[in-house]
């Protein structure tokens, strides 16, 4: 396996069209249709020209596309003396993403961790099997990003089937995993064997990226592990909002919430939405304690989790140096000098 | 900003609040600053860049905040509209803070967007801003600041949509909202949602479904903008922080423009005004009813 | 789970027969939580009701839903059975089948559908009802009675001799209000005075009250049972402690040549007065707009200009300095009787409106007077000690023309309402002119005689058969001096014919008015009125006396045009209402109310600003060690009357209206 | 100040002089009088009595011109005018049935919008210029202000002053100097168009007027309406001959009264018009003697 | 008034939930019913104790559980039970409406009236009108099945 072999782009677009004809779902980068702003986010395309593949990097992640924001567990019906349950169809339509970011691809496996932990995740793992990830190296990176900082880069291919690397007239193709293989031998026509080695497109930007964080990631486990009290969550976490939608655009993100909905006296639907653990509610008990009981905690407990709790099950950083938190925080919280601030505090230099 | 810092400098020392809640500069853009050190006002600066809404800081919720004790707050004139919105509605009492009123020449959409302020960076509220300058205020500070560049028409799309047939407008706000995942951070953000359990989180009943689908984000976009009616200070926030760029001024700007219209009520930045909610005339307008 | 019962009426055919009741309580038992379901030919009967307190034993329910009329008709009735069966009553709702459904329909498949959906919303609901208990209330057992007026006198009497002790408050000097104006009373021709000055001493030495005449109310809080009154006393300029009533300082008064009120102007008083010789309590008053002293000061003259009364005064009670005070009284219950004002006939008035009857020449020309004026004139206590005098020459009227509905019924005037008093008064000043001068002749023009009542229209065909006062049915449509008569030109529509008549006097009834400041006391109430400004009651019919603000009720004219048997009537039963709620230490309240969840509450008070009522309360949260949480709204259960305004306002819905609850109102919507 | 004006058929016959008063006086006090082309007549005094849509109709037409004219109010110094005038405009304004039909007959785009002011209105707001102008002092004079039945009736349609004591004449008569007296008559009716028909009525009545301001020390009686004049003017000798009360008592239009304050000439005013003499008058204030000009009793 | 709506071969037949308040408008229809006004039988009423009582999450819901209109009924200005309940909620519907006009909601289907106690007569027509109204507008169909 591991054969190059060349995509021109004349070919890509006869792919996703074949794809398409083929009834698969395809989803790509593209401009977020119908709203007042336009962005890019990850959407399921119909044409070769609704693709941005040299755009700017999609504002939601692409973990919607294996864990919708909401989806329905089952329906249930209370009868006179019983209560019925009904299982919800989840027939997991095939998907061909084009164009994933490799810090949203190297997400997917991430969170496969947990959910195929203690309990596996069959809606999850279902939606996984469905889709194949033909990620792309990044062309354009910004000052949130930080990637590099967590073990990835602009060409890492984690959770990729096949990573695409742009080159002149098209991309270079990796077939990463045996999905990829699968792809490959039905679309071989569309990208043939490579030819010599064709000048990669993405040079210098893993510097760029280094140069907005360059630390170490066990570093930073080591120091959370024993600063749990620090000063530094009190004054990081003030100007925090609590809003959460660091958690929403995250690619790792992956708490969701259970609510039952009834669509009748007797009857509705149990559906699970994505959640977030900087919102109050998240960890209200009934009796009106809450454990977490302001900002401060709730933000350590993001922190945490991510660099700390995660590693030590999983042995994963919960974090693909996205930088998303970064952008859309609407209080300039910058994760990025808060993980170089820990990492110097690891080193011993104290508080910037 | 020399005054600024000076003034901040001052009541600090005197101890008369122990803390400044004012603007700094982050690696990436301005951003709130919380200043409880004489040294640290170095970092305090105002400038087109500072976009938030600090009142919202003051939420009486905000716990981690309130335990630094008394504040000195940086206000524009649209965040003093919120400071007062707090005080009518008994969260914070106006003895409790100082404001720190700043003569604004309007701001930025993006408080990334290091470009000095033109016609196509600024904030669509500002150009139609009428207050440069805080009224409720202990001081104020800078010099006055012109009018910023750009087209006055902030409220053209909204009258678009309004000439729409009804069943365009329902499509137009399908999709709108489709994009939304409930994150709340509208709400997180707004200095006007201080409730203690937000409407969309009560269970028992759930009359607004916290699903991302149509039926709930309808009924939490509608009601969040009734919640407002009278009350939005109009200052942005929501629009700004909302990740899946909804625009959710517009629903803001409507019902502000029907209690302006219906009731002659617009929101300022005085505590006494009393809100269109909780009043009524005798002859108010009943076209509507049969 | 719940176990809620089912009861299906026929309402004999009422319901049966536009709608499938066996389908109907079929359908409902199907539902989860429902354990019983039936139906019955009569719910509301005795066996009916049976077969309601049988089940709730037999199958324990927790909840019954009787589907049969409307809840207005006999929520009560089966909420009783339910407590009889030792359920709470409020764990028993009525879907209405009858009024709003088998009665509006005719299509039996489609109605019975309707049924069914009326039914499963309550069921639905009331799986959400929660038990509830009355609410008690400690109520402070002392009265306020509003007004010494005959009404007031009479409630303040019958409340004192249940043994309450009640706080009289008028604002005219004396108490007596117009009835002691009067000279005869219909239809039994007794004195007035002679039987309202024994009643008006009874006042005055009665035990239990407390009289405070020439005070007003300031302001009023509270609520059923517990109100504080604030009570301005106007300054008299004479020390009720000192002052016997001796009446030296009025024959020293200079100025004593200003037209009484109590004799309408007709006869004089002096600056310095009380306003008649029987007046409770004997006690003057100074007139500061009369008064050379006060006129004096009022132009900025510091030396005293004059204190004749002073001077003379024996006991020096009299005091130029004293200024108003202030008491607070704490009273469980308040009764208004403010009485009225009689319409001024003249082309000014004191409302946009109304119109007057320029005319008619009512001050231009001295010998119009109106009803109460001539009341004076016959009264014996009167400017002319009872004679029939005219004001202009005091020569004898022997034609008197008595014009009726005066403002009263007369839409383009501003008055719709019948004044009611007129009819008979008019017949009575009819008969005492006869009586007074034998040779006289009473000329009414009428619209219509209204004499409903005991020995009412006897009266009236006696002024006519045996007064031989002259009726005639028509209006008059102008009157002008004609040498030293008034020529007055009306119409007899009986015979069609026009009438002049030379009249030596002419006498107005003129309409019965809301006393002017009752909306200012209506507010200060929070007791609403109608455009008029008469006081409303809670039920025209079944609560005539009690209003809308729980614990405040109303006698007499205050509330609309009244004649002394009505108001005494009234009077009295304000004063069996009082009693009543003063017979336990503790008021009873249907707990249908609302209550704040202070968990959620943030104190934004939104609720505050629209409670009618103002029963929302501040209410400071502390911790363990005392240091304050927040202030959340507190809902007092006294005040509060259950609209539900509050909830509806409350942004995260921290205020429930018990009985109408959030989760009741979706379970219903939800059943849709 | 512009106003329309619409003098009707009575000021071009019968009461010439109330239409030539009525313009000199205008002329003074800056009051610009726009006739209303091709105005017809208000239907006064038999339409109302013969078709309601008619009586309607009629001054509609005329209200109808006056807008295309661009007038905004329109002066009717006839009280039977003004009257009609005012009671059209009402109707259309408050009865949509007749508002209808008699759209149908003056045809679309008229908008009612042309108000209707009765003489006294007009005068009374001019009050403050009369006095300005008054240069012959009338003090001493005791006028009785005749309203008659239409000036200020039925309220809801003129809309001024009171219906049962109005005060607007009082109010003009002050300002030229003059004294109004207070009387009791001044609302009654005169007889109006009985004149002919039922002369003795007209007699009647008009004796109780005459009488009731004589009581009142009057020694002149001041009308607004052509219909009243020639009632208490023309037919006055037929009332003294009842005797009963001494001499005649002249009978001026409003406008007289006013243009004799503010110094016009006699003949401008048509004071030579008059059956009684307006002589006595004028001697008191030393204006020329009018040539009474030659006319046979009718 | 019109006859009762009968089932016209599987016609539209629009579902209608009426909030109304206890003192005015419940009453009203009551009296309705013992005058025998034929009415559409399309409306399902819910008593509450005053218009200031309805709040707009009940419409919202009722559109969300199936209905394609809804009415809100109280009492007449001046006539409220609770005095001012009305004049509260006159505010807060009339902004409601606009609101839910302009995310496209058309407010033809949501009917605001007073109807007082006495009222009964012109409960059947509110009742019928809406009804008539509703079902020329066809379903609510705003919510894509989630």
């Amino acid at each position: 396996m591991n054969t190059k072999r060349m995509l021109s782009r004349a070919n890509l677009d006869a792919l996703i069209r074949d794809l398409v004809a083929a009834g698969t779902v395809v989803v790509a980068p593209t401009h977020s249709s119908g709203q007042e702003r336009t962005g890019v986010t990850y959407g399921q395309v119909q044409s070769p020209d609704e693709v941005l593949l040299d755009g700017p990097q999609p504002i939601r992640p692409l973990k919607g596309v294996v864990f919708p924001p909401t989806e329905a567990l089952f329906r249930w019906r209370q009868e006179k003396s019983a209560v019925k349950i009904e299982e919800v169809p989840t027939g997991f339509k095939e998907t061909v993403v084009i164009g994933a970011r490799p810090c949203d691809a190297a997400g997917l496996e991430v969170v496969d961790c947990v959910m195929g932990w203690d309990f596996r995740d069959e809606l999850w793992f279902g939606r996984r099997q469905a889709t194949t990830v033909l990620a792309m190296a990044c062309t354009t990176c910004d000052e949130s990003c930080f990637c590099t900082a967590v073990g990835l880069s602009p060409t890492s291919t984690r959770g990729a089937d096949w990573f695409l690397t742009p080159v002149d007239g098209g991309f270079e193709v990796d077939v990463v995993t045996p999905k990829g293989e699968a792809i490959l031998d039905r679309y071989k026509a569309r990208c043939p064997e490579a030819g010599g080695a064709a000048p990669s497109r993405t040079a210098g930007l893993e510097q760029q990226v280094r140069a907005n964080l360059d630390v170490r990631p066990d570093r930073i486990r080591g120091w959370l592990e024993t600063h749990f009290d620090d000063p530094l969550w009190k004054r990081v976490a003030l100007r925090c909002h609590g809003c959460g939608a660091c958690a929403f655009v995250c690619p790792s993100c992956h708490c969701f919430d259970i609510v039952d909905e009834p669509d009748g006296a007797a009857s509705g639907t149990r559906r699970r939405n994505w959640d977030s653990c900087q919102t109050a509610l998240f960890t209200l008990h009934g009796s009106g304690h809450n454990p977490r009981k302001d900002q401060t905690a709730r933000f350590r407990q993001r922190i945490m989790h991510k660099f700390s709790i995660y590693p030590a099950r999983f042995g994963e950083v919960l974090c693909t140096g996205c930088g998303r938190c970064v952008r859309v925080c609407a209080a300039g919280m910058d994760l990025v000098s808060i993980l170089a601030e820990i990492d110097r505090a690891a080193q011993g230099g104290g508080e910037a | 900003m020399q005054e600024l810092r000076e003034l901040a400098r001052k009541l600090l020392q005197e101890k008369q609040v122990s803390a400044i809640l004012g603007y700094e500069h982050g690696r990436l853009g301005t951003r709130p600053a919380f200043v409880t050190d004489v040294a640290d006002c170095e970092r305090l600066v105002f400038d087109h860049r500072c976009v938030h809404n600090l009142a919202a800081y003051l939420s009486p919720r905000r716990t981690h905040i309130a335990a630094l004790g008394r504040l000195a707050v940086v206000v524009k004139s649209c965040d003093a509209r919120a400071v007062a919105g707090l005080i009518r509605e008994s969260q914070i009492k106006r003895e409790d803070v100082v404001l720190i009123g700043v003569r604004c020449g309007g701001v930025v959409r993006d408080a990334a967007d290091a470009r000095p302020l033109s016609a196509d960076n600024v904030a669509p509220r500002c150009v139609a801003c009428e207050k440069r300058e805080p009224t409720l205020a202990d001081h104020l500070v800078g010099e006055p600041k012109p009018a910023p560049a750009g087209s006055g028409s902030r409220d053209a799309r909204l009258s678009e949509i309004e000439a729409m047939s009804a069943g365009e407008r329902l499509a137009l706000w399908m999709q709108l909202l489709a994009p939304c995942t409930r994150c709340h951070a509208c709400r997180q953000v707004c200095p006007m949602c201080f409730c203690e359990r937000c409407i969309a989180e009560k269970t028992q009943p759930t009359w607004i479904e916290t699903s991302p689908h149509a039926r709930g984000n309808l009924a939490w976009h509608l009601t969040r903008a009734l919640h407002l009616a009278g009350r939005c200070v109009d200052c942005g926030e929501c629009e700004r922080a909302c990740p899946a760029q909804i625009p959710l001024g517009l629903l803001n700007r409507k019902v502000a423009r029907v209690v302006a219209d219906r009731y002659g009520y617009i929101v300022a930045d005085d505590p006494s005004t009393p809100t269109p909610i909780g009043t009524y005339q005798l002859d108010d307008a009943q076209e509507f009813i049969q | 789970m719940s176990r809620v019962g089912v009861f299906i009426c026929h309402c004999g055919e009422n319901i049966g027969r536009t709608v499938d009741c066996s389908r109907v309580a079929q359908a409902l038992g199907e539902l989860p939580g429902v354990v019983h379901s039936v139906d019955y030919k009569y719910m509301c009967s005795d066996p009916g009701q049976a077969l309601i307190k049988q089940a709730i034993q037999e199958k324990g329910l927790d909840g019954v839903v009787v589907g049969a009329c409307s809840p207005h008709m006999h929520e009560k009735t089966f909420r009783k059975a339910a407590a009889g069966a030792g359920l709470n009553p409020f764990l028993c709702e009525m879907a209405n089948l009858r009024e709003h459904c088998s009665w509006i329909h005719e299509d039996r498949e489609k109605a019975t559908r309707k049924a069914v959906d009326l039914g499963r919303f309550i069921v639905e609901k009331i799986k959400f009802n929660r038990p509830l208990s009355t609410i008690f209330i400690p109520v402070e057992r002392r009265a306020l009675v509003i007004g010494g007026g005959i009404a007031g006198i009479q409630a303040a009497l019958d409340i004192a001799d249940g043994g309450r002790e009640v706080i009289l408050i008028e604002k005219e000097p004396s108490i007596g209000g117009h009835m002691s104006q009067l000279s005869e009373t219909f239809p039994t021709l007794d004195c007035s005075q002679c039987i309202l000055t024994p009643r008006m001493v009874e006042v005055a030495q009665h035990p239990h009250i407390k009289l405070l005449a020439y005070s007003e109310v300031e302001s009023v809080d509270g609520y059923i049972g517990n109100f504080q009154v604030k009570i301005r006393r106007k300054a008299r300029y004479v020390d009720e402690t000192k002052c016997n009533g001796c009446g030296e300082c009025q024959k020293e008064c200079p100025n004593k040549k200003i037209p009484g009120e109590f004799d309408q102007g007709l006869g004089m008083r002096t600056a310095i007065y009380v306003p008649f010789p029987q007046a409770v309590p004997n006690i003057p008053v100074i007139d500061r707009a009369n008064c050379a002293l006060f006129r004096g000061r009022a132009k900025g003259v510091k030396k005293v200009v004059c204190s004749k009364c002073a001077e003379v005064c024996g006991r020096k009670a009299i005091d130029f300095d004293q200024q108003d005070t202030f008491v607070t009284e704490n009273v469980g219950a308040i009764v208004v009787a403010t009485g009225y004002q009689l319409y001024s006939i003249g082309k000014e008035q004191d409302s946009d409106s109304l119109r007057g009857y320029g005319e008619y020449g009512y001050g231009a020309i001295p010998d119009v007077i109106d009803g109460l004026q001539f009341e004076r004139l016959a009264s014996a206590s009167g400017p002319t000690g009872g004679k029939i005098l005219r004001p202009s020459d005091g020569k004898e009227p022997k034609t008197v023309v008595f014009l009726q509905c005066i403002g009263s019924r007369d839409p383009a005037k501003g008055i719709e309402y019948c004044s009611k008093i007129c009819c008979m008064y008019v017949a009575k000043h009819t008969m005492l002119f006869h009586h007074k001068v034998h040779d006289g002749k009473a000329v009414v023009f009428y619209m219509d005689i209204r004499a409903g009542g005991k020995g009412y229209d006897e009266f009236v065909r006696r002024a006519i058969e045996e007064s031989h006062a002259l009726y005639l049915r028509g209006r008059v449509s102008r009157m002008y001096r004609n040498g030293d008569t008034i020529r007055v030109h009306g119409i007899d529509t009986l015979s069609g014919e026009p009438v002049v008549i030379d009249a030596d006097m002419v006498v107005l009834a003129t309409a019965m008015r809301a006393q002017p400041g009752i909306a200012a006391l209506a507010q200060k109430l929070s007791v609403s009125y109608d455009q008029h400004g008469f006081l409303n009651e809670a039920h025209p019919k079944l609560r005539p006396v009690e209003t809308n603000t729980a614990g405040v009720f109303v006698a007499g004219a205050c509330q609309a045009p009244r004649d002394i048997p009505d108001s005494v009537a009234m009077a009295s039963a304000t004063a069996s209402k009082v009693l009543g709620l003063f017979s336990k230490e503790l008021l009873e309240r249907e707990p249908l109310i609302a209550c704040v969840d202070r968990l959620t509450c943030a104190g934004c008070f939104h609720c505050e600003r629209v409670c009618p009522y103002g029963a929302v309360e501040r209410k400071s949260l502390m911790d363990g060690k005392g240091r304050l949480i927040k202030i959340v709204a507190e809902v007092n259960q006294g005040v509060c009357q259950g609209c539900g305004t509050c909830q509806a306002t409350c942004p995260s819905k921290s205020v429930e209206l018990e009985g109408f609850r959030d989760e009741q109102i979706y379970a219903a919507v939800n059943a849709l | 100040m512009k106003i329309g004006y619409f003098p009707g058929c009575s000021l071009h016959a019968t009461a010439r002089e109330f239409d030539e008063s009525l313009r000199a006086v205008a002329a003074v006090l800056d009051i610009d009088l726009e006739e209303v082309r091709d105005w017809a007549c208000c239907g006064a005094s038999s339409a109302h009595a013969t078709s309601h849509v008619l009586s309607v109709a009629l001054p509609t037409r005329t209200l109808a011109l006056a807008e295309k004219q661009k007038l905004d109010r329109v002066l009717a110094p006839c009280a039977a005018c003004y009257n009609r005038l005012a009671t059209a405009r009402y109707a259309l304004n408050h009865d949509k049935k007749t508002a209808a039909q008699v759209q149908s007959i003056v045809g679309d785009g008229f908008n009612n919008s042309v108000g209707v002011v009765s003489i006294a209105q007009l005068l009374s707001e001019a009050t403050a210029e009369i006095r300005r102008q008054a240069k012959v002092p009338l003090s001493g004079w005791k006028v009785a202000c005749y309203y008659g039945c239409l000036l200020v009736r039925p309220p809801e349609v003129c809309g001024f002053d009171d219906a049962e004591v109005p005060s607007s004449l009082e109010s003009i008569v002050s300002a030229t100097g003059a004294t109004p007296v207070k009387w009791d008559m001044s609302l009654e009716c005169c007889g109006g168009g009985f004149s002919l028909s039922r002369t003795a009525s007209v007699v009647r009545l008009g004796r109780l007027i005459l009488q009731s301001a004589k009581n009142a020390g009057a020694q002149v009686i001041v009308v607004a309406c052509p219909m009243c004049h020639s009632n208490l003017d023309f037919r006055q000798k037929a009332m003294l001959e009842r005797g009963g009360f001494g001499d005649a008592m002249p009978i001026l239009f409003l406008s007289q009264l006013v243009g004799l304050s503010i110094g016009l000439d006699p003949i401008r005013l048509g004071l030579h018009r008059h059956f009684v003499s307006t002589q006595p008058l004028l001697d008191r204030i030393g204006a020329a003697k009018p040539q009474p000009e030659h006319r046979e009793q009718a | 008034m019109s006859a009762p709506v009968t089932v016209g071969n599987g016609a539209f037949e629009p579902s209608i939930v009426a909030f109304v308040c206890n003192w005015c408008t419940y009453t009203g229809a009551d009296l309705a019913g013992t005058s025998r006004i034929l009415m559409a039988d399309n409306v399902r009423v819910i008593r509450l104790p005053c218009t200031g009582r309805i709040d707009t999450l009940f419409i919202l819901k009722a559109f969300e559980r199936g209905a394609d209109g809804v009415i809100v009924s109280g009492c007449h200005p001046a006539d409220c039970h609770y005095t001012a309940g009305n004049y509260h909620a006159r505010r807060r519907f009339a902004i409601f409406r606009e609101l839910m006009n302009f995310v496209g909601i058309d407010p033809r289907r949501v009917t605001f009236s007073w109807v007082s106690a006495s009222e009964g007569g012109k409960w059947a027509e509110v009742v019928n009108s809406t009804t008539e109204q509703v079902r020329q507008l066809g379903p609510f169909a705003t919510y894509p099945e989630a």
